[in-house]
């Protein structure tokens, strides 16, 4: 790690929301929020956007075509037979086979995407930036660079919304 | 939308975040206790009885097993099916009170998951091991072969059986796993232990609760929860294809697909209940898993015993209206009234009768009492597969060919070992998971506070 | 066919004889010849038959996982008439335990492998029962003596030679008395080696034997007519057939024969003429089973209710009347039909009372049966055992006044009633010597113990009825040291040659003149050795006159039973299908359900239901019959008082199979007045014991499904369609959202006449043998899981004192819709083009969903690795029992589904056969293994694409109808509605 | 098509080596010391010496290993092996062996053999250390490497990087148990393809033959019809291995080849006169539960032997040309024509036959007509 960044340390949710509105207001360029479980305000605050949902619809799609197509391509074409007097083309019985494929699909593809997103895959090792972040802590992350013109002003901003602790790191 | 006011609070004791970790990582943590080891040791020794009785099943073959040229299927399909359905209550849970924002689920979930994927692992034994020839599983794989290449059959309900079993165990478990990612990441970060650090370090994936994590994650929950809930009404509608298409009366009915989904919530409803009721007196985790919770289930089960006692009664009706001579005699002279009819009674009185006590505020609010009542349900299920799989095919379409079917011991065995399996699998889930989800539990926490401590704004989600 | 049909007589000359031994050696020297390498010789592959053109050994590299290297070892000089892979033919006879047949022996690879019926055979006609069919099983049977023993040392055969004639001439010298003891002699050439053998010994005193004889008639012939001799019956000539006990469709007599004429006679469309079928007994037969009408009488009134029926005819003929008590039953009824049907009747009776045959006899001349429906004057000879001279030599015997014994395949100590002391008198004989084929109580009580070989090795010849020839001829070279009976007397007579030799010279010398028709013995013998019969052509004869002072001594005898002998009369009678005890080594036959009870491996107590209650007991519980303990069986349809046991089982020695299988019971055999009688009175109390039985079926009501559509004869004659009305109803709501299937060029199926099977049981070994079907053992045919892939279901319905009974054979249906194909997850089991239910046992991996799913449950899983197995040690645990494998059917592994596949294999050969000929199929030319054998003709196979073909026809039929059909599953089988023709009024 | 070998070979040859240990013996040595036998030793040791032409004795010729090789060669040879001359002779006399060194019997031999020279011991030396061969059965006992043991220790190595790369984190180069792991799995699957193959069919199978039988002598230079010999293949279901005495028929005359000499054509008459067959190894060979009827394919089909077996005629050792599986077979019936027109059979296909009279297909595959259902092969 070659930047400094400084933590802003906080012990419940309505200081961290509160700091976070605050610091947004004063359009302080923040670098990451850490925080023991989701909360849907800093997500949105953040800015950050994710398509895996489209990506999930797409491999969906794709999944029920190319399900569809081989067993067709496998009852009908590749080597017909006749079962209990069925048409090769049994239409209907492939709809279960589909239905389920896809579904495995779409969560194995989601998966995958999701772990290459969010580079959360075996054998990563964690950038721990504070202990309690998973615990009960929720912590501001700054960019050492952004703010070294205001660093004061931060702290002050910080200790006012009810900041545990500020650490630099 | 949600009303705590209706329900409760969520979580007893006041708890903060910091002392919501410790208590649920605290087993973990803790020295283990000593019904922990008596109780996987006894699981141990079904497993091992189980194992057994694989050996005995895979080197002689399936004619150790109790079966005959009438009866195909015996207690590894009874079985199979009711693990399964137990093993449905997982996802019920989790994707049925997620899509209808039932925050009380937050502190059984988990448990539900791993019970699960434990079920599930047990319940996909059975088709395994019912094969004649096991060794040529892959035959049901549709794989390119030198064989010209030969197929498999799409239109057999086992294929669909063997793909949705298969699709249930990978999504199952990996939504339960990554379920547990930030926990697994919680224990990382508090645990004193070097060595538990690098495991649950391992297995957090490098978690570490950023906010971008955080928004795939929420991304990752929502899809997966999508489309796992048609996969809760899918499995067990495909699972009980395998009997409806067939031919053979009482299994050929169009009810089957509603009946085992419901049977299965039913199932797995009630197995949650017997591991959570557990799960508050040996780990004393009142706070968590609270008297309202356990009250939501037994609600839940009173409404969901009635559909099943409907679904008998409507089976019933259908074979005298049908008019069919065969439906006829399999219902009322071989299962109401005929041979198996203590199979069939016990069925009615435990799944369709017994429940019926919660509608008593005594009985829902007696530990002891849901406890028992939820084995009964359990059993009753075992009863009612019973009844499906086994006097269909002892007396079907010509008397001739009518044949009894009594379990070997090599069958009881199996199923022994299924539920040592399934012991030693929760039991480890007790001992090394943490049992309730963490960070579930934290984010429904702050709901809990006194209202003058919470100025927001936007509940939703 | 007969162009298949060759025989070894083909390659007559030296050069080629001395072929067919090299040829024999090379195929057998490794194996076979050496009787103790059977034992020991293992191969490692489970199937190490199916090969083809050469023998092969596998090797597998020593403990490493390579292919193992296989061998293939041609013929050194490859007979002419052997083409590796493909089968031949060769006519040839059975005769054992008084059965006879005429049949043709499939060989393949130089080894034979199934036996077929003999359609050239006048009396046979095509037809073989199971215990024919389970015949080639014996062949390859461990138990068989492999070496001349004399206590227990190996011997050789120059010895036995020298040393057995030398003792006989001194017994002889000494006077001392010697006995030939045989079974029934129908071989003439056998009978003029006998002879020569008594001029040879003098004082050699020869008496035949038969485990359960006909002496009884014998005995009343004699006295009616003078001729000690049993007539032949024609069933096929007779309208109304009234049957006092005899299961002439099962054991008595000549069954495969009698089922042919009465088959064809059980034609509803011959209206009228169809025969109607009185039984009259006290225990449920195969017969009975058919009748139309059955009488349950108890068996010691017979006599009383068979002189009433006399005594009613007579009457009304004006013949003389005899005093007797008045029966309480009443056969009006039949007298009636007889009377209508006078030179059109036939009365029968199986008691081995002398009284009885000669009221029968009266009974048949009144009505002027005899030369209509019975032949006095061509008499069969399948049983010439006299009881009065056996139990004279048996009395003999046990006071030590005979000395030597020469005991040939026959087995006393073992079926004879005082069998113990038997044993103990021949264990003090100066000279003992047993001719047996397999391990038996005699034979291991005599001094020496010569093997015999079985027919199949050896030559004979045979006259069932007289001027009836047929030969018997050699498919295999002798796998043991065993030489034939006749031989070795010649050579104690100071004859050489083998017996061949002396067949064809007593031939030339009395049977080709009785033809005209050739002039050149070797042409005529060779063509006679390809047809395996020869019929003399008989002249018409009066029939002999009954002489009517032989009733009057009779019906003095004739008295009522008092109630004081015993609680119940014991019915002791020999089981369809299992024989009088010979045969009960044989895995096939002892596994064979028994046609009516459906018990396998066991004999037992067959209770009627209301006695069952009376006595407290249940099927399997055990009763004390005297000193006897047995299990309990409940038999509808058996008299009240009457309890019946089997014979044939509890061999004390015998080979593993037989081991524990039953009791013996022929101690039940009562010996009056030198009459060997089948009937006894005893006590019966229950036991608390119980003791499993085999049964394959345990539901025996139809509980009113439509599973076996019957009518009556009038009906029928009214609509065509009686009983049968739903079928046009189902066929109408043959709806579907798919196509009609299409098969571009056949569509095999199968038409079952349900009145004409009688239910003997054949098809189920015959196709057992075609199709290397599992034997299992009593355990697992308990637990339901018999690998027959055609069983013959039986329903009973209405009174169970005496039910109706129903015999229905149920295959795979090859269903063009068929449940089972829809439901297997890996593809290995779907339909052909040709209209086949295919099932592939290598892609199989035994889900069982289609078990589950056939709603006719006729799909078999191997339960067990069922061959090469020592939990299953039945033939195919042996390399010698292996030996009757058919080479192009798979044996199938563990954990598979197995099924009917109508006999597939003949299908493509037949096809194969047609496209080499470059013609189409003709119909009739494929005929699965249980349609070549039925002795009734109840099975049709072929081809429903073919407008003209009997099977097509069939199914346009209007009694035609499918099992279960209402499902909608279009089997390729169909039924025929089983018409009954009661008596009117 | 997809020709990728089935998982099943994979999964049978895993169950396989886990399950066979491959013990190798190795012959323990018993030594028996006495005068006799180191007398005895020393004669082999010559023989041998002279065998292998380390021992120069006066001629001009390669030594007679060269030619009649001692140890399992992979290249095929036409002369006999040492062994062979060893086990032909060990009954005999030295003399017998000097006499057809010294004298040798028709053209090829005394081509190669031209003016021996044998000093009579030298013969015996020669014959003893043969005669020696014949109870050692020739093969030196050769350690091998115990498949399974290696097998288990790769996979170790691949567990122990796998939990280095993963958990441990000891060796600093990540490289190291990357390499380790494909290197370790790599040759385990080698391992298993090998195994694999050698479990199921076995395409380009070429043992050597008791009897050096060249097809190509037979058939390609002489031009003798297949059907000469394997007689049966149109009538029945097996072609036929000829039997001996159909060899007879020409080499009771012809009693030298052209390659072999009179070595391999002895054996023949050998057989007759020991009254015992050929023991030929098998080369094709189908499972035991698939039928294939040559009548079918030969009679009927008329198709070309090589269609199957290959070009026979330019093989001197056989081998199997195709890879006999079912893919193999039922992609065949897809594209071969059935002989609609000349055969009368076919006309039972109503339909099919009209339209091919009619003109409207003037073919139809074997696969069309249902060659391909399941119960045409498997019963």
């Amino acid at each position: 790690m070659k930047n400094k960044y400084l933590l802003g340390v906080f012990g419940d949710e309505e200081h961290l929301l509160d700091a976070f509105e605050d610091l947004k207001a004063n359009s302080y360029k923040i670098e990451e929020v850490y925080s023991p479980y989701p909360i849907h305000e800093i997500l949105t605050g953040m800015g950050h956007k994710t398509r895996m949902t489209h990506a999930a619809f797409a491999l969906g799609v794709v999944a029920v075509l190319g399900l569809l197509g081989f067993m067709y391509y496998a009852a009908v074409i590749s080597w017909p037979l006749i079962y209990g007097g069925k048409p090769f083309n049994a239409f209907p019985s492939f709809i279960v086979v589909t239905l389920v494929a896809t579904i495995l699909i779409v969560t194995l593809g989601t998966l995958f995407f999701f772990s290459a997103r969010a580079k959360i895959f075996p054998g990563k090792k964690a950038e721990i930036i504070h202990e309690g972040a998973t615990d009960d802590k929720f912590v501001i992350v700054f960019n050492a660079s952004d703010i070294k013109d205001n660093k004061d002003e931060l702290y002050r901003l910080l200790k006012r919304h009810g900041v545990e602790d500020i650490v630099e790191k | 939308m949600y009303n705590t006011e209706f329900r409760g609070k969520l979580i007893e004791g006041n708890k903060s975040l910091g002392q919501i970790s410790q208590d649920i990582v605290r087993p973990i943590d803790a020295k283990t206790p000593r019904w922990w080891f008596i109780s996987m040791g006894i699981s141990l020794v079904m497993l091992g009885l189980g194992l057994y009785a694989k050996y005995i099943t895979v080197t002689e073959g399936i004619g150790s097993w109790g079966l005959n040229n009438s009866v195909g299927w015996g207690w590894a399909i009874i079985n199979f099916v009711w693990w399964i359905g137990i093993g449905h209550a997982g996802t019920a849970f989790s994707i049925f009170l997620l899509i209808l924002r039932q925050k009380w689920r937050t502190s059984i979930n988990r448990a539900a998951e791993a019970m699960t994927v434990v079920a599930v692992m047990c319940a996909g034994l059975f088709p395994l091991l019912h094969m004649g020839r096991v060794w040529n599983f892959f035959f049901v794989l549709p794989y390119p072969n030198t064989r010209g290449p030969l197929w498999v059959n799409f239109n057999s309900p086992l294929f669909w059986d063997f793909v949705a079993i298969t699709a249930y165990l990978l999504i199952s478990a990996s939504f339960w796993y990554f379920g547990m990612v930030p926990d697994f990441a919680t224990i990382r970060d508090t645990t004193k232990s070097k060595i538990k650090k690098a495991v649950y370090g391992f297995f957090a994936f490098g978690w570490t609760g950023s906010s971008k994590e955080w928004l795939r994650y929420e991304a990752l929950a929502f899809i997966l929860g999508g489309i796992a809930a048609v996969l809760v009404v899918s499995v067990h509608s495909i699972v009980s294809t395998d009997f409806a298409v067939s031919v053979v009366p009482g299994w050929h009915t169009t009810i089957f697909p509603p009946y085992f989904v419901v049977g299965a919530i039913f199932s797995g409803f009630a197995m949650v209940l017997t591991l959570v009721t557990m799960i508050r007196k040996l780990y004393k985790m009142n706070d968590f898993i609270t008297d309202s919770h356990v009250d939501a289930v037994t609600r839940v089960l009173i409404f969901v015993s009635l559909i099943m006692g409907t679904a008998y009664f409507t089976e019933v009706f259908i074979a005298w209206y049908s008019a069919s001579e065969y439906e006829y005699y399999m219902f009322f002279k071989n299962r109401v009234f005929g041979e198996y009819a203590f199979q069939f009674w016990a069925m009615v009185i435990c799944n369709a009768f017994i429940p019926q006590l919660f509608w008593w505020k005594k009985i829902r609010s007696n530990i002891t009492a849901v406890f028992i009542i939820s084995l009964f349900i359990n059993l009753g299920m075992w009863f009612e597969r019973f009844n499906i799989v086994v006097t269909t095919l002892a007396k079907d379409f010509l008397p001739a060919a009518w044949a009894g079917y009594s379990p070997s011991y090599i069958e009881i065995l199996l199923f022994i070992g299924t539920l040592g399996l399934f012991g030693a699998g929760v039991l480890m889930f007790f001992r090394y998971i943490p049992m309730i989800a963490i960070h579930e539990v934290k984010s429904v926490a702050k709901y809990d506070k006194p209202s003058h401590e919470r100025k927001h704004r936007n509940h939703e989600e | 066919m007969n162009k298949y049909w060759r025989s070894i007589e083909e390659l007559n000359d030296s050069s080629k004889l001395k072929q067919e031994e090299l040829t024999n050696e090379i195929a057998n020297k490794k194996a076979l010849n050496d009787p103790e390498s059977i034992e020991t010789f293992a191969s490692t592959r489970r199937d190490f038959l199916k090969v083809f053109g050469f023998s092969v050994a596998g090797a597998a590299v020593v403990a490493s996982c390579k292919k193992p290297v296989e061998k293939a070892i041609p013929y050194l000089v490859r007979p002419e008439e052997i083409i590796p892979g493909q089968c031949n033919y060769y006519a040839s006879s059975y005769f054992e335990e008084n059965e006879y047949c005429g049949v043709l022996v499939k060989v393949r690879d130089g080894r034979p492998i199934k036996i077929e019926g003999n359609e050239q055979s006048s009396l046979t006609k095509g037809g073989t029962s199971a215990r024919v069919q389970a015949s080639v099983m014996s062949l390859y049977d461990l138990a068989r003596y492999k070496e001349p023993l004399a206590t227990g040392e190996k011997i050789t055969w120059e010895k036995v030679n020298n040393e057995i004639p030398q003792k006989l001439e001194e017994i002889a010298q000494a006077d001392g008395k010697i006995v030939l003891l045989t079974s029934t002699v129908i071989s003439p050439t056998y009978r003029q080696v006998i002879t020569e053998l008594q001029e040879r010994f003098q004082g050699l005193d020869w008496i035949q034997y038969d485990a359960v004889s006909s002496s009884g008639m014998l005995e009343a012939n004699d006295r009616s007519f003078g001729k000690a001799a049993i007539p032949t019956y024609h069933f096929d000539k007779a309208k109304v057939i009234v049957s006092f006990g005899a299961d002439f469709l099962g054991t008595w007599i000549s069954p495969v024969e009698f089922t042919k004429q009465y088959s064809s006679r059980r034609n509803p469309d011959l209206k009228e003429q169809m025969s109607r079928h009185y039984q009259v007994e006290s225990m449920m037969t195969l017969t009975g089973s058919n009748a139309d009408e059955r009488v349950v009488i108890k068996s010691s009134d017979e006599g009383i209710v068979l002189l009433n029926l006399y005594n009613e005819i007579a009457k009304q003929l004006g013949g003389t009347t005899y005093a007797v008590d008045q029966s309480s039953t009443d056969l009006s009824f039949i007298v009636r039909d007889l009377l209508l049907s006078k030179g059109e009747s036939l009365v029968v009776c199986g008691s081995n009372n002398p009284d009885h045959q000669v009221i029968v006899n009266a009974i048949n001349s009144m009505l002027g049966n005899y030369g209509a429906t019975i032949d006095m004057i061509s008499t069969n000879r399948v049983k010439q055992g006299d009881d009065r001279k056996m139990s004279q030599f048996v009395e003999d015997l046990l006071n030590g006044k005979v000395d030597a014994l020469l005991a040939v395949d026959v087995n006393p100590v073992y079926n004879y009633p005082q069998g113990e002391a038997i044993k103990d008198a021949i264990e003090k004989l100066k000279l003992s010597v047993a001719f047996a084929k397999e391990k038996q109580e005699t034979a291991e009580a005599c001094k020496y113990i010569l093997p015999l070989p079985h027919y199949l090795e050896s030559w004979g010849d045979t006259e069932p009825t007289d001027g009836k020839f047929s030969l018997i001829q050699p498919t295999i070279h002798p796998l043991f040291n065993s030489r034939p009976v006749q031989e070795v007397f010649l050579a104690w007579c100071g004859k050489t040659g083998n017996y061949r030799d002396v067949i064809k010279f007593y031939w030339e010398a009395n049977v080709f003149p009785k033809q005209t028709d050739n002039t050149e013995f070797t042409s005529w013998w060779n063509t006679v050795l390809q047809r395996g019969v020869f019929d003399e052509i008989s002249v018409p004869e009066e029939q002999p006159i009954i002489d009517v002072t032989s009733l009057k001594a009779t019906t003095t005898r004739i008295k009522s039973v008092s109630k004081t002998q015993g609680d119940v009369e014991v019915v002791v009678y020999e089981m369809n299908g299992k024989g009088n005890g010979a045969m009960a080594n044989n895995p096939w036959s002892m596994e064979m359900p028994d046609s009516v009870s459906k018990v396998s491996w066991d004999n037992f107590a067959a209770i009627s239901p209301r006695k069952a209650i009376e006595l407290g007991v249940d099927n399997e519980d055990m009763v004390a019959l005297g000193d006897l303990e047995l299990p309990v069986f409940i038999q509808p349809g058996q008299e009240e008082n009457t309890i019946a046991v089997a014979l044939g089982f509890g061999r004390s020695v015998s080979g593993k199979v037989a081991e524990g299988a039953g009791f013996n019971v022929y101690p039940f055999i009562n010996v009056v007045e030198g009459r060997r009688m089948y009937q006894a009175f005893s006590t019966v109390k229950k036991l608390n014991k119980t003791y499993p039985l085999a049964m394959t079926q345990t539901h025996h009501s139809m509980e009113g499904r439509e599973i076996v559509r019957e009518a009556v004869l009038e009906e029928y004659s009214r609509k065509a369609n009686a009983g049968n009305e739903s079928h046009e109803r189902h066929e109408k709501h043959h709806v579907t959202l798919y196509d009609e299937p299409e098969f571009p060029a056949h569509q095999w199926g199968l038409a079952i006449d349900l009145n004409k099977c009688t239910g003997c049981g054949n098809c189920t070994i015959a196709c057992q043998a075609e199709n290397n079907v599992a034997v299992i053992g009593k355990e697992q045919v308990r637990n339901r899981r018999i690998m027959h892939w055609i069983r013959i279901d039986r329903y009973y319905s209405e009174n169970p004192e005496n039910p109706k009974t129903y015999h229905q054979p149920v295959m795979c249906q090859h269903c063009d819709n068929a449940p089972c194909e829809n439901v297997c997850p890996v593809s290995a089991t779907m339909h052909s083009n040709e209209g086949l239910n295919q099932m592939v046992y290598n892609r199989c991996v035994g889900t069982r969903y289609c078990i589950n799913n056939c709603p006719y449950k006729v799909r078999r899983f191997n339960w067990f690795k069922y061959a090469n197995n020592e939990k299953f040690d039945f033939n195919v645990n042996n390399d010698l029992g292996k030996m009757v494998l058919n080479p192009d059917v798979t044996v199938r592994s563990r954990g598979v589904v197995e099924k009917c596949s109508l006999c597939v294999q003949r299908i493509q050969e037949k096809k194969l056969e047609a496209k080499l000929e470059n013609r189409q199929l003709n119909d009739g030319e494929i005929q699965p293994a249980c349609m070549q054998t039925c002795p009734a003709d109840a099975i049709v196979f072929g081809d429903l694409k073919d407008p003209e073909s009997r099977i097509s026809k069939l199914f346009e039929h209007p009694r035609n109808y499918h099992l279960i059909e209402e499902l909608h599953t279009l089997p390729s089988v169909g039924y025929l509605t089983k018409i009954r023709n009661p008596h009117k009024g | 098509m997809g020709q990728i070998r089935g998982i099943c070979r994979i999964v049978h040859s895993i169950i396989l080596l886990v399950l066979l240990v491959d013990f190798s013996v190795v012959a323990a040595e018993n030594p028996v010391d006495n005068d006799h036998q180191t007398q005895k030793k020393e004669v082999i040791k010559d023989g041998k010496r002279l065998f292998m032409g380390l021992l120069p004795f006066d001629r001009k010729h390669e030594s007679c290993v060269s030619c009649h090789h001692v140890v399992a060669i992979d290249t095929f040879s036409w002369y006999p092996s040492a062994l062979e001359i060893a086990n032909l002779y060990h009954a005999k006399a030295d003399k017998d062996l000097e006499k057809v060194l010294m004298e040798p019997m028709g053209n090829k031999m005394s081509e190669v053999h031209q003016e021996y020279q044998f000093k009579e011991e030298d013969v015996k030396a020669i014959k003893t250390y043969l005669d020696s061969l014949v109870v050692d059965n020739g093969v030196e006992p050769k350690p091998s490497v115990n498949n399974l043991f290696l097998f288990l220790f790769l996979g170790i190595l691949i567990t122990l990087s796998l939990v280095d790369l993963i958990f441990t984190r000891r060796i600093k180069y990540r490289i190291i148990p990357v390499i380790v792991l494909l290197a370790c799995g790599g040759y385990q699957a080698k391992m298993l393809m090998f195994e694999a193959k050698a479990l199921g069919r076995s395409k380009d199978y070429a043992p050597d033959q008791p009897i050096k039988f060249s097809h190509k002598v037979h058939a390609g230079e002489n031009q003798i019809d297949c059907k000469y010999c394997h007689n049966t293949v149109d009538k029945s279901r097996s072609a036929g291995i000829p039997s001996v005495n159909l060899c007879l028929n020409c080499h009771s005359l012809v009693r030298e080849g052209s390659n072999s000499g009179q070595f391999e054509i002895n054996k023949i008459h050998q057989a007759v006169e020991n009254g015992q067959s050929v023991e030929w190894i098998r080369i094709h060979k189908l499972p035991d539960h698939a039928y294939f009827n040559h009548a079918q394919h030969v009679g009927v089909a008329k198709l070309d032997c090589n269609k199957c077996h290959g070009e026979v005629e330019k093989m001197h050792v056989l081998k199997q040309e195709s890879d006999m599986s079912m893919g193999w077979c039922v992609n065949c019936h897809r594209e071969t024509h059935v002989n609609m027109g000349e055969n009368k059979y076919y006309s039972s296909y109503k339909e099919q036959h009209e339209a091919y009279a009619r003109g409207d297909k003037n073919a139809f595959t074997a696969d069309e007509l249902g060659s391909n259902d399941c119960m045409r092969c498997h019963y």
